[in-house]
């Protein structure tokens, strides 16, 4: 077992662990921590596959951004559901929908390469290329979504007068 | 009033002018038999086609005169005149004189076609009118309830007969269609029912055919005959229809329409030919309906229904005739028995618009004020029970005789033969009974009947000459043009008609039965007293058998309205139910099924997320398990 | 060259648009434009056959055919194309004079009679467009139009149970209809036609197995056959029936029954021939089926209106049966059948109307002896009873003669079947008549009081027809017989 | 880079865009009134209309166009992977996709004239509209779900645009959550499919599409997909959420909804499948476990008749006792679905006609009976389909209006919506085998669906009011309003039903123009499209 | 570089993406929600990434862009499920969404 291996073990037990912990703990304010974390996992498994650039704007847009966002929102609407989180508990039928569809993508496993393959290694410049070259209308589309979602998402939390 | 009676003299004048015309023709016959046929219409056209008529064919209508047709023309016509004459007077209170005399004149129209029409289809036209007139005209007293129901009843019946005319008329045309031009002859040289452009091909005589169908085939026209002719089974409607105003029954129900059976059997006989079987059949339900009809008349009190009674019975002799080969001798029946029983009829009418009763037990001593009725029903009776030399003698004694001359080749004829012959004594017995009841005594049994009278001129001169017709149409069989009509419409069969040469033992022991028969009622009847049967009588039940119909009436209504209504309510259960409760079953299925498929509609938005996420399971399973399966089973697409 | 019946379309079509817009005046309107269609219809049978615009290429087969191009793509070619031949001309006249009959007998319409005679006279042009439809889009399309209006004359015009009534009609013969499409379409596609012409689908289908025949003939058949009805899907009539106003019924019965055998002569019958041999038996069986149980429904019904709507399924179970004969003199029955029913069947409606207005019930043990009162309506239903009770030398005698004589030809001692439910018929009728028109007088409202002259007037047009018809049918039969298509190759 | 030669094919899209800012423009100097910026929503999708129109061939407009042949339908180079192509469908799709914008817009404008939400609703509006207009032009999977993606962010806020209303608000949330959970199931399934091919190109997928070595990744990955796409095109069991969004929504939004979002959905499973679909692998079909080539075309088909037949039937089934007018009209839009998916599923060019000319129908039709219910609702009348009586006698243009619209619907004779059945059913028993049995499915769901359609007609035309139960709705008093009128619905609102309903008819009569320009649409897109 | 098995990234995210439905599926604080929806749409993401470089070439650079726009993306999207999240929680008084179930059936 490589070294890389042993992290990526590691780094798959953290992420997992993180994310259920976030769905299950009682205090909302546990569960943005536990989220940081996991977003923070997930950065480094991108540092481990080598797209740092991935990793950094993981770190900035997830486990800032976001969490900060998540964090205003619990705050927001915390005064109305001080008490904690009403834990639902493991429901069966959620659970074993989700089992059952974690069982079918990992069948697809079996027709997948076995063995390890060389990973590739991309110059964040060659990135950056592709992003703002050939794939440059993803952003551009991503740019009015954004617009869309700033403009009708301020209107709606702003304190209307009528 | 005289404006109603203004019309009814246009019809008397039309029919008049149409008696001269018949009579004309007749007389033509008689000078120079032969077959006549005049303009003919073109119905309906099949151009020659693939199929069954490779040829093609026409329905056509037109006009052919034979002598049998100028036989039954005169019978018609000159009835016909007098009936109309006589109405004047019988009907002239009543206000629905106007309805009355278009619904004859129709009548007499529809029967004139009949008698001259040159093929089954268009007799069977006539046929289904003349039964709508008498359908009307039964039902002329309509608020009357009896009178509506008996006019629906006699329609129904008949209607039975009617449609197994229309089979006969089915199977003569398949089976001439198989047999293929042949033969010659009055109704068949004019095309039957089907002609080819002008060329006929279906013709008389065509037994080459299949003979199970031929005889299926008379079996249906013997069927069609007994519906309009009353014969047994059915009889029922004659004696009901006597709700109708006696004229009516006078003309319709005694000495046309319900002859046009016998003249159908006559014709078909003639024309088309019957097996041995239809012939045992037909003479059979002829001698059987003619004692059976009898012995019904024999108790009635019913003055027109006795009359009815004997219709039947009569018409059955007529039958019996055509059925052992002898159509002529029938058509001769027809013809004498249209008068007297005319007369019978007319004579009883007399009576009736007298004492306002059809009852016989309320009459009595009517002789006395109305001696020429009583006069002319004495005249009807004789020539009824055979008394030579009126002319029923002739007639029935002719149909005996010949009758009696087949019996050798048909050992089954003996017991229907014999049953007919008893009848001479019954149909003498309750003729004169009714007689006695009603004319004999002193005074009226029912003492409110008032005084009764003669009628009006009107009535009279048809009575009249009526009853010098009862006397001496019998004797036109030895009037030599008289004969050669009979004979050469006769032509065709092969059976010598055997008018005029009555064996003498028949005649005697007839006239003796018929004399036996009136003494009967004299004794029983004559000094005008009404016994009672005592109740612990043993003819009682009997009586009450011939009272009731022998129940046919009350089994027919029995299976009509409570069999047929049963099963008709039964099948309405069923439609309203069954069928249209299935289409309400699928809506209350899909109801329900949407009733509970709503319920997935639970609003909170965890359960669409997991309908999504198990549904995405099921695409799964569909597309990894469920398709791949199902494409190879479809071959790859 | 005058496209005569592009004319019609364009009058019916003006005319209905008008009497919708033509508010009180619309029975003028309405009126109008039915002389004028009657006009434009004696037209036609004036020029028929060899009208100027007869062209035999067109629309083979067929007296005045027209085509223009329509709808047009790669793999669909549909056509406005229309014409006539023998039986569908006879059938045009039947629905110019039912719609004489009907504006007539409607005269004194006072609920919106704007929409009234525009639904109605909307009725009529359908039917006529299903009758002279040569394309199977066109043909649906009529044939589905007529729908709307009916469903609207229903559901606003009818009696308590309308807005039931109108649903259960409307959905069961568009279930039908739609079925009918499937097979439609098939008939188009599996054949390869060139285009949704008839013609180009005579040419194609024709040829097709026996056993794609058999399932398209099928389809074809539940989908005519409902609008028939036959049983067991018969169960919308008695309802659409007894609820429809009298216009709605007289209509119903008299043209959109006859649709249903038009369509099933046109677009089953002709097109595939071995579908139908296969499927006789089939049809023999249904047919039978219908005219027993039609008949012996009807005896038990106390309400005119639905005795006269089941004895209908009794008429028409015999017009499947003469079309199932698959004989030319089958075929000729069948539409003489559908003429004579259509008039016959017409008349006792409006009778029926007449009853209801003049005694406030339809109910037969309700009334008696109402001839000394209505002594017009009592003859008329007399007509009409003994018209359709098939008395020789009213019209339907001649068809329903010709009908069993093909029966006979062809099924030979099944025919007892019919005959014997002639016996039933003419039981109900005369039933029905003893308990109306005869008897002493029996719940008679005081105002009774004979048809007034516009129901007079109407229901003695179709007694002059049935009188006419009864006695000269010839003249029916040659018009038929003027149908190429057949094997009639004309008199 | 040649700015007019860029700018040109993406007239139409430009112009959205310019209307969008300029509408919010307006909004921050505080011109807000809902008469201007509905005009320029309006103003700028029938603008766009007008383009598209022109870019589709049609003659009269022939000087507007800005595509020319060589960029339309153009055959795609071996290799090249392309973001975005222009299809004639595609143009088809931007054009039924703007008349929805455009008819709402329209109707829209006769609200009050002082909501307040006005600028975001018809900002949105276009931006959604932009959204549609770019998944039309897609050939990449991921520029079609972040198109798609535009599409869904601004009709979430569409949705809750009234701010105050719970009922809204309640939808808005459920639109979200689901729409986010379909989100990710899009882009999962849509990783999974560049794991197995490499690419995101949807030509480069079809070019390979059958011979992968992954089938149980491909099929995993088209389950995704199929999931996430069936969100918007509300295919059962992915629909639930449309009921109560199509009611809590402002129903002019939902009418945009239906007219417009929804059909991105279908379409985009047009884009995304119609490749595969039309993939069949040479050798028979076996288990996708046991490795070696899968027919994923057969199997994508009949994965899709099935949810085809599922969707028609319970969309209809569940109609049929609804009482309330949106919700049953939301149920009987989810069966509409079903229907357009049948061209998919068929895969022929026929077919695709049949079901474009559906989604063009439709458009009208749902599009043009919610407009009339937030009329109807505006003037008073409740929720209730049993609110709705006499409706139609009381005003008889509009009753006839909608009426036009329902037997379009249920796909009665002489209305485009007959025609768009006629021609979809028509194709499937063109295409013969199976597929005859779609036909026969969808005829009798058709069948089932007048019931319910039948009757709101009943219920308009043949039940009398309850006394003052309906307002007269036009002004004050009680006299009959005019027939002509616009009565309360305000005259804009008016005429965009009044288009409809006239468009439901004239198209119905005479479809061959629209039919015509599908038709070779369709074909070319088999042939040549992505 | 190194060797990693692909197989334990499959698993990896379609465990993470089983445990984000398992969250949408139960959770009813819409924040949990949003967060279930970011731990599912993150192993969306990872697949992007690891199959980009399990790959060759620029395909395995797409992985790499995809996966930038997306995480750009659900950043948009959280904010608007969070704008929803305050209106409906102003109006509501709740942010629990089995809650908010007035639209049913």
């Amino acid at each position: 077992m490589s070294l890389e291996e042993l992290a990526f073990i590691v780094l798959a037990a953290v992420a997992l662990f993180t994310a259920v912990a976030a769905l299950l703990v009682r205090e909302l304010v546990h569960t943005i921590l536990w989220i940081a974390v996991f977003f923070v996992d997930i950065s480094a498994i991108y540092f481990l596959l080598e797209a740092p650039f991935l990793g950094v704007l993981q770190l900035g847009v997830y486990a800032g951004a976001v969490t900060v966002l998540l964090l205003f929102g619990v705050m927001l609407t915390r005064k109305r559901i001080f008490s904690r989180e009403a834990v639902t508990g493991l429901d069966a039928v959620p659970l074993s929908l989700a089992v059952v569809t974690f069982i079918f993508v990992v069948t697809a496993v079996g027709q997948l390469p076995q063995s390890s393959e060389t990973l590739s290694v991309y110059d964040p410049t060659l990135l950056s290329q592709n992003l703002f070259g050939t794939n440059g209308p993803w952003l551009l589309l991503l740019g009015l979504l954004m617009m869309g979602a700033v403009a009708g998402s301020i209107y709606l939390v702003r304190e209307g007068r009528e | 009033m005289r404006r109603l009676e203004w019309g009814g003299w246009v019809s008397v004048a039309f029919s008049g002018a149409a008696m001269v015309v018949g009579v004309l023709i007749g007389v033509g016959e008689m000078v120079n038999p032969g077959t006549y046929t005049d303009v003919r219409y073109t119905w309906l056209h099949l151009a020659p086609a693939p199929g069954p008529f490779p040829n093609g064919f026409s329905l056509v209508v037109g006009t052919l005169v034979d002598p049998i047709s100028a036989l039954m023309l005169i019978v018609v016509t000159v009835v016909g005149f007098l009936v109309m004459l006589y109405s004047i007077g019988y009907m002239h209170q009543d206000r629905g004189l106007p309805r009355y005399y278009a619904e004859l004149s129709l009548f007499l129209t529809a029967m004139s076609g009949l008698v001259l029409a040159d093929n089954l289809l268009e007799f069977f036209v006539f046929w289904e009118l003349v039964g709508v007139c008498s359908y009307f005209l039964i039902g002329f007293y309509y608020e009357k309830p009896s009178a509506a129901s008996a006019a629906k009843e006699a329609f129904i019946v008949t209607r039975v007969g009617d449609i197994m005319f229309l089979l006969g008329i089915f199977l003569y045309f398949y089976n001439f269609a198989l047999a293929g031009p042949a033969g010659s002859g009055g109704w068949a040289a004019n095309g039957f029912l089907f002609v080819n452009g002008n060329q006929p091909y279906l013709l008389g005589h065509g037994l080459g055919g299949n003979s199970t169908l031929l005889t299926v085939a008379g079996i249906m026209i013997l069927g069609g005959a007994a519906g309009k002719s009353a014969q047994f089974p059915l009889h029922v409607w004659l004696p009901d229809a006597m709700e109708g105003p006696t004229t009516v029954s006078a003309l319709i129900h005694a000495a046309t329409m319900v002859a046009a059976g016998v003249y159908l059997l006559a014709v078909a006989s003639l024309f088309l030919g019957f097996t041995s079987t239809d012939q045992l059949a037909i003479v059979g339900i002829g001698g059987f309906t003619a004692f059976f009809a009898a012995t019904m008349a024999v108790v009635h009190p019913d003055i027109k229904r006795v009359i009815a009674y004997s219709t039947i019975s009569q018409l059955g002799y007529m039958v019996m005739a055509v059925g052992a080969g002898f159509a002529m001798v029938g058509l001769f029946h027809l013809f004498t028995h249209a008068f007297f029983k005319a007369l019978l009829f007319l004579a009883a009418g007399s009576v009736i618009h007298a004492v306002g009763t059809q009852d016989l037990f309320k009459m009595g001593g009517l002789r006395k004020t109305m001696r020429l009725t009583a006069i002319a029903f004495a005249v009807g009776g004789l020539a009824l029970a055979g008394i030579p030399p009126f002319a029923g003698f002739w007639s029935k004694d002719d149909i005996l005789s010949a009758v009696y001359s087949q019996l050798g080749s048909h050992p089954a004829y003996w017991p229907f033969f014999l049953l007919a012959f008893a009848a001479v004594f019954l149909t003498a017995y309750y003729i004169f009974r009714a007689w006695f009841l009603a004319f004999s005594g002193d005074h009226p049994r029912d003492p409110s009947l008032g005084h009764a009278h003669e009628g009006p001129w009107t009535m009279q001169v048809p009575l009249v000459l009526l009853s010098a017709l009862a006397c001496g149409a019998g004797l036109l069989i030895f009037v030599p043009g008289f004969q050669s009509l009979l004979l050469s419409g006769a032509g065709a069969t092969g059976i010598p008609p055997v008018y005029g040469t009555t064996d003498l033992l028949i005649s005697a022991a007839s006239v003796a039965l018929g004399v036996s028969g009136i003494a009967l009622a004299w004794v029983l009847w004559g000094n005008g007293r009404v016994y009672a049967l005592p109740e612990t009588s043993a003819a009682q039940p009997v009586r009450r058998l011939l009272l009731k119909r022998y129940y046919f009436k009350i089994g027919y209504d029995w299976i009509g309205a409570k069999g047929v209504y049963t099963i008709a309510r039964a099948a309405d259960f069923f439609d309203r139910f069954v069928i249209d409760g299935t289409v309400h079953g699928f809506e209350r299925a899909f109801a329900l099924v949407s009733n509970r498929l709503r319920r997935i509609q639970s609003g909170v938005v965890s359960d669409y997320a997991a309908y999504v996420v198990a549904g995405l399971i099921a695409l799964f399973v569909i597309l990894l398990i469920v398709a791949p399966y199902v494409v190879s089973r479809l071959g790859g697409g | 060259m005058i496209p005569l019946l592009s004319v019609i379309v364009a009058t019916l079509a003006a005319g209905t648009v008008l009497t919708f817009l033509a508010g009180s005046r619309a029975r003028w309107v309405a009126l109008a434009t039915t002389i004028v269609f009657l006009a434009e219809v004696a037209a036609l049978f004036a020029a028929f056959p060899g009208w100027p615009g007869y062209n035999s290429a067109l629309v083979p087969g067929f007296a005045d055919g027209e085509s223009y191009s329509w709808i047009s793509i790669a793999w669909m070619h549909v056509n406005y194309t229309v014409g006539v031949d023998g039986i569908s001309l006879v059938l045009i006249l039947l629905t110019a004079v039912l719609q004489l009959a009907t504006v007539v007998y409607s005269w004194e319409e006072q609920k919106r009679p704007a929409a009234y005679f525009g639904l109605v006279l909307l009725t009529c042009f359908g039917c006529f467009g299903v009758f002279i439809a040569l394309d199977v889009l066109l043909f649906f399309l009529f044939w589905e139009a007529v729908l709307i209006p009916m469903f609207f004359l229903i559901g606003y015009w009818g009696g308590p149970q309308r807005r039931y009534a109108a649903l259960k009609f409307f959905v069961y013969t568009h279930v039908a209809s739609i079925v009918m499409l499937v097979g439609m379409l098939a008939l188009v596609f599996y054949s390869g036609a060139a285009s949704f012409d008839f013609s180009a689908i005579y040419a194609s289908a024709r040829g097709l197995s026996s056993v794609l025949q058999s399932f398209m003939f099928l389809a074809l058949f539940f989908g005519f056959g409902v609008k028939f009805p036959i049983v067991p899907f018969h169960t919308w009539l008695p309802d659409a029936h007894v609820e429809a106003p009298t216009g709605g019924s007289v209509l119903l019965a008299g043209l959109l029954l006859k649709l249903g055998a038009y369509g099933l002569i046109r677009w089953a019958v002709e097109l595939l021939p071995s579908g139908l041999h296969t499927m006789q038996p089939v049809l023999y069986v249904v047919a039978f089926v219908s005219i027993i149980w039609g008949s012996v429904l009807s005896l038990s019904q106390r309400d005119m209106k639905r005795l006269v709507a089941y004895s209908s399924i009794n008429h028409m179970g015999i017009v499947l049966l003469a079309i199932a004969l698959d004989s030319s003199l089958g075929l000729l029955a069948a539409v003489l059948l559908m003429f004579a029913h259509g008039i016959v069947s017409a008349l006792l409606f409006m009778a029926s109307g007449s009853v209801h207005h003049t005694f406030g019930t339809r109910d037969i043990p309700a009334v008696g002896g109402i001839t000394p009162t209505t002594p017009t309506l009592s003859t008329l239903i007399m007509v009409g009873s003994l018209a359709s009770l098939g008395l020789p030398a009213l019209i339907s005698f001649p068809a329903e003669f010709t009908a069993l004589l093909a029966t006979w030809n062809t099924l030979a001692y099944w025919v007892f079947v019919p005959l014997i439910i002639l016996v039933v018929t003419a039981g109900f009728y005369l039933w029905m008549m003893q308990r109306m028109l005869f008897g002493p007088a029996r719940g008679i409202p005081s105002t009774a009081h004979d048809v007034p002259w516009y129901e007079g007037a109407a229901m003695a047009i179709l007694v002059a027809f049935t009188v006419l018809f009864g006695i000269l049918p010839g003249l029916l039969v040659n018009v038929i017989m003027n149908s190429p298509i057949h094997g009639f190759p004309g008199t | 880079m040649d700015l007019s030669s860029f700018a040109g094919p993406f007239l139409p899209e430009i112009l959205l865009l310019a209307g969008t800012l300029l509408i919010f423009l307006l909004d921050v100097l505080g011109i807000r009134r809902i008469e201007v910026t509905g005009a320029v929503a309006a103003g700028a999708s029938a603008l766009a209309l007008l383009f598209v129109v022109a870019d589709l061939g049609f003659a009269p407009l022939a000087f507007l166009a800005n595509l020319s042949a060589g960029q339309v339908d153009v055959a795609i180079a071996p290799g090249a992977t392309p973001l975005y192509a222009f299809t004639s469908l595609g143009l088809v799709f931007q054009g039924i996709f703007l008349t929805a914008s455009f008819l709402v817009a329209l109707a829209s404008m006769s609200r009050p004239s002082n909501e307040r939400g006005a600028p975001i609703f018809f900002g949105l509006l276009l931006l959604a509209t932009l959204g549609m207009l770019l998944v039309t032009i897609a050939s990449d999977l991921i520029f079609l779900l972040l198109s798609v993606e535009i599409v869904s962010i601004s009709t979430y806020l569409l949705v809750a645009y009234t701010r105050k209303d719970v009922r809204s608000l309640e939808a808005a949330m459920k639109f979200y959550i689901i729409g986010a959970l379909s989100t990710t199931l899009s882009f999962f399934g849509a990783s999974l499919l560049y794991g197995a091919y490499g690419t995101t190109n949807l030509f480069a997928i079809r070019a390979v599409a059958g011979s992968v070595g992954y089938p149980v990744l491909v099929l995993l990955g088209y389950g995704f997909l199929i999931a996430g796409l069936a969100f918007k095109a509300t295919l059962v069991p992915f629909h639930a959420w449309a009921v109560d969004v199509y009611d809590g929504a402002p129903t002019d939004v939902t009418a945009f909804l239906t007219g417009g979002s929804k059909k991105v959905g279908l379409f985009a499973i047009f884009l995304v499948f119609l490749g595969p679909v039309l993939f069949v692998a040479p050798g028979a079909g076996g288990s996708p476990f046991s490795g070696g080539t899968v027919n994923i075309g057969p199997v994508l088909q009949v994965t899709l008749a099935i949810l085809a037949v599922l969707t028609m039937t319970v969309g209809n089934v569940l109609a049929l006792l609804q009482k309330e007018m949106k919700r049953m009209l939301a149920y009987s839009s989810i069966s509409q679905a079903g229907y357009m998916l049948i061209g998919i599923v068929i895969g022929t060019s026929p077919a695709l006609t049949g079901a474009t000319l559906q989604m063009f129908a439709n458009v009208f039709m749902k599009t043009g009976v919610f407009l009339v219910v937030a009329g109807v609702t505006a003037l008073g009348v409740g929720p209730l389909i049993d609110d709705w009586k006499g409706l139609g006698t009381r005003r008889p243009l509009l009753g006839v209006a909608f009426g036009l619209m329902l037997l379009s619907l249920a796909g009665v004779p002489l209305t485009l919506g007959f025609v768009s059945k006629f021609v979809l059913f028509s194709s499937a028993v063109e295409a013969q085998g199976y597929f005859v049995w779609l036909a026969v499915a969808g005829l009798l769901n058709s069948a089932l669906s007048v019931f319910y359609y039948a009757r709101v007609l009943k219920v308009m035309f043949f039940d009398r009011p309850e006394p003052d139960a309906l307002p007269t709705g036009a002004v004050a008093g009680g006299s009959e309003p005019s027939l002509l009128a616009a009565g309360g619905l305000g005259y804009a609102r008016a005429t965009a039903i009044a288009l409809i309903a006239v468009a439901v008819v004239a198209f119905g009569v005479y479809p061959q123009p629209v039919l015509g320009a599908i038709s070779n649409a369709a074909q070319h897109f088999i042939h040549v499209g992505p | 570089m190194t060797a990693l098995p692909l197989v334990g990234f499959v698993a990896l995210s379609s465990a993470l993406f089983a445990v984000g439905l398992f969250g949408i599926l139960t959770r009813r604080n819409f924040i949990l929600v949003l967060i279930a929806i970011e731990i599912a749409m993150n192993a969306a993401i990872l697949n992007f990434v690891y199959f980009g470089a399990f790959s060759n070439g620029t395909a395995g650079l797409t992985g790499q862009a995809v996966a930038v726009v997306l995480i750009g993306f659900a950043a948009t999207e959280v904010a608007v499920g969070l704008a929803i999240v305050l209106a409906l929680n102003r109006v509501k008084g709740t942010i629990n969404v089995a809650q908010a179930n007035e639209l049913k059936l």
